[in-house]
């Protein structure tokens, strides 16, 4: 491979915010910010998005709570967070001094909890974008409304009116046409899609005969769901107009050149974060080698590159 | 009992392999070079290691000796599935992934105390480091009581010496299940009988504990109930080990008594006792 | 572990029928008979399914038409068959004579080509099951349909209509309610469900930049979605009074006792089979050593028998 | 060209490495114990291995070479990804899973014609076989005309001399893109100046390929325009290489001259080239 010879550029726009890298972190794979700032400089990563926060403090569901797969793993945490408000005194702080761009992640129980939660966070500098996760799949219910694309276009519409903050919709697999779910989206004011978070899955201990997890059910993701997460973007960037983000089983440059090809504008690293702490950073850099081997100058040219 | 800050980044090292011992059925005994982690490490500690390229995720292991001179670390640990099957095959030299030290240490306690350790099985690993740091006064002045160490264990065979300490500065005492070495009884009766036999004045002792969680349960009921101040470490599974996937949490109640889930990787793995729900 | 202290018995009866094993083949995973026949003894397999028979021939897409994934495989035959006259004249008369249940699956583009698939088969003898593919991911609206209940509902009712064979729905998990599409089944006359079928996914050449599948999507099935497939099969266990079959996955006895578990009263061995052309038979070996070491007699004991 | 329907059941063998040898950049030649591929097999049949625990699916590998006697096969390869990566690491002595031989095989052709053995690259593995059949007599009596191997590579460096054939028997010519050995041009290049130089008479010869994809389709258009009956070998990425999963095909005409698709694995991978359409 050449050494250097062409200047490469990683930058990219999404809703008028311009981010380092197309790299981020995804929701609830670096927490919110303190334990990751210690293994990778902020300044390299595209985006810093936190854990999803919700109005109330929720326990998380009881141990055990992540099992390892084939290829993946199943997580049953059950959104432990502090809520808004301890989020707001006790981590936004550190997070608004972190030389990264920052996504706060909201989930809520019903439409007028995420409107509540975007105008709590409209009072707030500092946030570069909000993403609703209407997608988590271990809280009752949030598989059905996510999984419903009038909910989700109600949802969006109202967040929309609440905030001024940009909004990325993000996006459960576990439908039968996430195409449908963007467009209810787009059509009522996201400003991005991100896709996917995980599928519902189990496990068994064929031994005690016990479930796995406490939760009994959970969510899978890593590599397993790679070819899941890398169709569901195929599929949503050629039904909307509005950026799209690709999250599922990137551990690698090539995995996340691979979400890039298939239409996204950038990317999110989640489960691979558990293996190696800076694993957002080296997957840019990854990304860069990629480019400098395939001549291509600007990241934004892989963006929907694919030849059918 | 939170870690202080790291000063300065952190980053994962590269652990070579130095040599693999077994001492005992299935139990292997691995030393690793690696300056930063040999020096940082302290009683309590663990290093993330990523047993090959083929897993996911990584293994915790407690650090059972360094030797800051020689830049090495050890572990101990059994033989039970895919990591540790992965590990026990690597060749002397091999490179390992290794994040550490992570998690907090055991507190080094008030000078009069007598230090009591409690060890069920292979929870022995991070004690023995301990018992290291108080018999060379890191942790403890030299004029302090001699420490005790009680080592559990089903049988005799299972039963591993832990490597390199003098029983002359230590006072190691065994139990088995079935009474084939030492106490016939768990590590906890033998506690409970030295009590009752006086050999133990619970305000003056401090016990530190390690092992499968009904005996560290039935351990911090002990310490309750005799008022003796209790520091235990904890294991979980731990998808990532440095606080971000909340994976590895035990119930227990916060500072002003609120019920709470920790992280074991990132508050512990060292925790009061009075803080855990088991 | 004890060597045969007790006697196991492995036969379990679904629609009246016998079966030797719980563990059968999946569609499409061994043929038609013929070649799976040369590697494992039909006597030893619970139930041989046919690859899915459709009324016209279908030529399949083009090469490439397989990829293996982390922990999976990605696979777009695009249900390529002699179409059922072919099948009756060519294929049947030997599957009629192999010691095993048959199982003929049938995929039609619409309701009306699956009731006159049934009616065909309906002359004929020496088929035990049929089982109604509503849910293959390759073919054009092939999704929508077996997504959605009331569809499933409706080819299950006139399906039911038309032949006297007993049915079996196999549902897709491509969607976000899969309990759903089994109630609709079982309340239509569906005599047992099986699931999972594959997901819908993708993959990409980033060399290339080109879809590692000629057909650019296709169904991902293998280890890597077990984790799913017993989240499905639990779920509809839970949903429905009729048996379940589980798929997805399966490659040891271990795995499939978890099925059985969650309430699967039989099994489906897919993707194993390419790795190893017996899979099936070493599964039920494998489940009869399970059996021994818990002290589990007869294999219907397990189903269900997780303990929340 | 359908096999023959075996007798009796089939089942995954054991086969034993018994040697690695590189015997060029990154290409191994590989021999393996067991008896009964290789007795069995015929020049074009392939095995199907399972490199490793870790990997789904298995590997396709011709024949390369067989002591039936010493009830050892040859394969030989190039270390390209996963399964060939993994085969490579093993060390003599494993057990490797083997399915075979499956497939077709070169059909032996009239006694007065010439045989033509046309390898792309790695394609020479079947053919190798295929020349000792030849010329051991197995599939063509001892009067028949010598037969002509037609070796083509990129460069010298990576030409492989075909293991254990005497030049004597056999009248090999090397043709490479660049011309640092032999013919300057694709092996079928080399051939149509053979036939236009009248090396080679049309109506007396058969054309056997092997090699990459694009190199066959030549090779077939040439033999069709010269009227030269031909068979070729094809690769395809092959799921399962016994004929259930429908993976590896290849677009082609059935007896009828209908287009379908036939399973690389079984139907061939040994084809008449007038039956597949490239
Ligand atoms: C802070 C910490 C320190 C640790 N220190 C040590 C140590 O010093 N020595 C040591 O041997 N192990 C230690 N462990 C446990 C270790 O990390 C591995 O989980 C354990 O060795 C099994 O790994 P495996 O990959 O071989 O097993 P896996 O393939 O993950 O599982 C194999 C079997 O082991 C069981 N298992 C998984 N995790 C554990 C566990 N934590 N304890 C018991 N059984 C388990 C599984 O249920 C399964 O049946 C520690 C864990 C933590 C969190
Ligand atoms: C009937 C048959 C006979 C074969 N005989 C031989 C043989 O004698 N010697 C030999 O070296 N190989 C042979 N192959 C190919 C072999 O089976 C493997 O596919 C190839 O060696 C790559 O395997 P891998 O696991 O190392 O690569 P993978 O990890 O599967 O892939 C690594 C890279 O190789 C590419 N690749 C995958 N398959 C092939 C292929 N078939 N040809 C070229 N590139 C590929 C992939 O696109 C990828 O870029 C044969 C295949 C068939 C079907
Ligand atoms: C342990 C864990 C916790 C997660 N928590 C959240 C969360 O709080 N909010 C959210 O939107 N997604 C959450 N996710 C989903 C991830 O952000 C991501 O969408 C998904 O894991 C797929 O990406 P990956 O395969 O790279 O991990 C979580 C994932 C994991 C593994
Ligand atoms: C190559 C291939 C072809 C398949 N063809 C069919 C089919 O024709 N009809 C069908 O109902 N399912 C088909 N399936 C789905 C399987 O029957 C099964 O539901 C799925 O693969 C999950 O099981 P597994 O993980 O054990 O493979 C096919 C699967 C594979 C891998
Ligand atoms: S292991 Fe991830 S938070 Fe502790
Ligand atoms: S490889 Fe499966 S049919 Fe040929």
């Amino acid at each position: 491979m050449p050494k250097s010879t062409i200047k490469t550029d990683l930058t990219i726009t999404i809703a008028g915010v311009e981010f380092a890298t197309p790299v981020w972190t995804a929701s609830g794979t670096a927490g919110v910010g303190e334990e990751i700032e210690s293994w990778c400089d902020p300044k390299r990563l595209g985006a810093m998005v936190t854990k999803s926060v919700s109005l109330q403090p929720r326990p998380g569901h009881p141990y055990p709570r992540t099992v390892e797969t084939t290829g993946g793993m199943l997580n049953a945490i059950g959104l432990q967070n502090k809520g808004i408000e301890a989020f707001i005194t006790d981590e936004l702080p550190r997070l608004r001094r972190m030389p990264t761009r920052v996504v706060v992640n909201i989930v809520g129980d019903d439409q007028d909890e995420y409107v509540q939660l975007a105008k709590r966070l409209s009072d707030e500098a500092g946030i570069d974008l909000l993403e609703l996760n209407l997608s988590c799949p271990n809280v009752a219910r949030g598989i059905d409304q996510g999984s419903d694309p009038m909910w989700v276009g109600e949802c969006t519409a109202k967040v929309r009116a609440a905030t001024r903050i940009p909004l990325i919709v993000k996006l459960t697999p576990n439908t039968n046409d996430i195409a449908s779910l963007a467009r209810a989206a787009a059509d009522h004011g996201a400003d991005a899609i991100s896709a996917i978070n995980t599928l519902v899955g189990m496990a068994v201990n064929h031994n005690t005969f016990k479930p796995r997890l406490a939760n009994v059910t959970g969510g899978l993701s890593g590599p397993a769901i790679k070819p899941v997460a890398l169709a569901a973007v195929y599929k949503i960037a050629r039904a909307v107009k509005i950026p799209v983000i690709g999250i599922g089983g990137i551990m690698s440059g090539t995995d996340a050149a691979e979400f890039l090809l298939v239409g996204a504008q950038a990317v999110q690293v989640g489960t691979a974060t558990f293996r190696h702490p800076d694993a957002a950073i080296r997957v840019a850099e990854e990304l860069r080698d990629y480019m400098q081997e395939h001549q291509i100058a600007r990241v934004g040219d892989l963006v929907g590159r694919l030849t059918l | 009992m939170k870690q202080p800050a790291p000063a300065g980044k952190l980053r994962a090292r590269t652990a070579t392999l130095v040599s693999t011992r077994q001492v005992g059925p299935n139990i292997l005994q691995q030393r690793f070079a690696e300056p930063v982690i040999a020096r940082r490490t302290q009683a309590g500690q663990f290093v993330h290691l990523l047993p090959g390229p083929d897993l996911l995720f990584r293994r915790a292991f407690s650090v059972y000796a360094t030797d800051p001179k020689q830049g090495t670390f050890d572990i101990l640990y059994q033989v039970l599935g895919k990591g540790t099957g992965a590990l026990a095959r690597q060749p002397a030299g091999t490179a390992i992934d290794a994040l550490g030290p992570l998690g907090n240490r055991f507190t080094p306690l008030p000078a009069d105390c007598t230090p009591i350790l409690v060890a069920g099985g292979l929870g022995m690993a991070p004690l023995r480091l301990f018992a290291e740091e108080l018999l060379s006064g890191t942790s403890r002045r030299q004029e302090s009581p001699r420490p005790i160490m009680l080592l559990g264990n089903r049988r005799k065979s299972q039963a591993v010496v832990p490597f390199g300490l003098s029983s002359k500065t230590l006072d190691v005492r065994w139990a088995t299940d079935d009474g084939s070495r030492g106490f016939r009884g768990t590590v906890v009766d033998l506690l409970s009988a030295m009590i009752v036999a006086g050999d133990v004045t619970p305000g003056k002792a401090h016990v530190y504990g390690c092992g499968p969680e009904p005996m560290l349960a039935a351990l911090a009921v002990l310490c309750a109930n005799q008022r003796i101040p209790c520091e235990l470490s904890l294991e979980r599974s731990m998808p990532c080990g440095f606080g971000v996937c909340m994976g590895c949490v035990v119930r227990g109640r916060d500072t002003s008594g609120y019920e709470t889930y920790h992280r074991v990787c990132r508050d512990g793995p060292v925790f009061n006792a009075a803080s855990i729900a088991f």
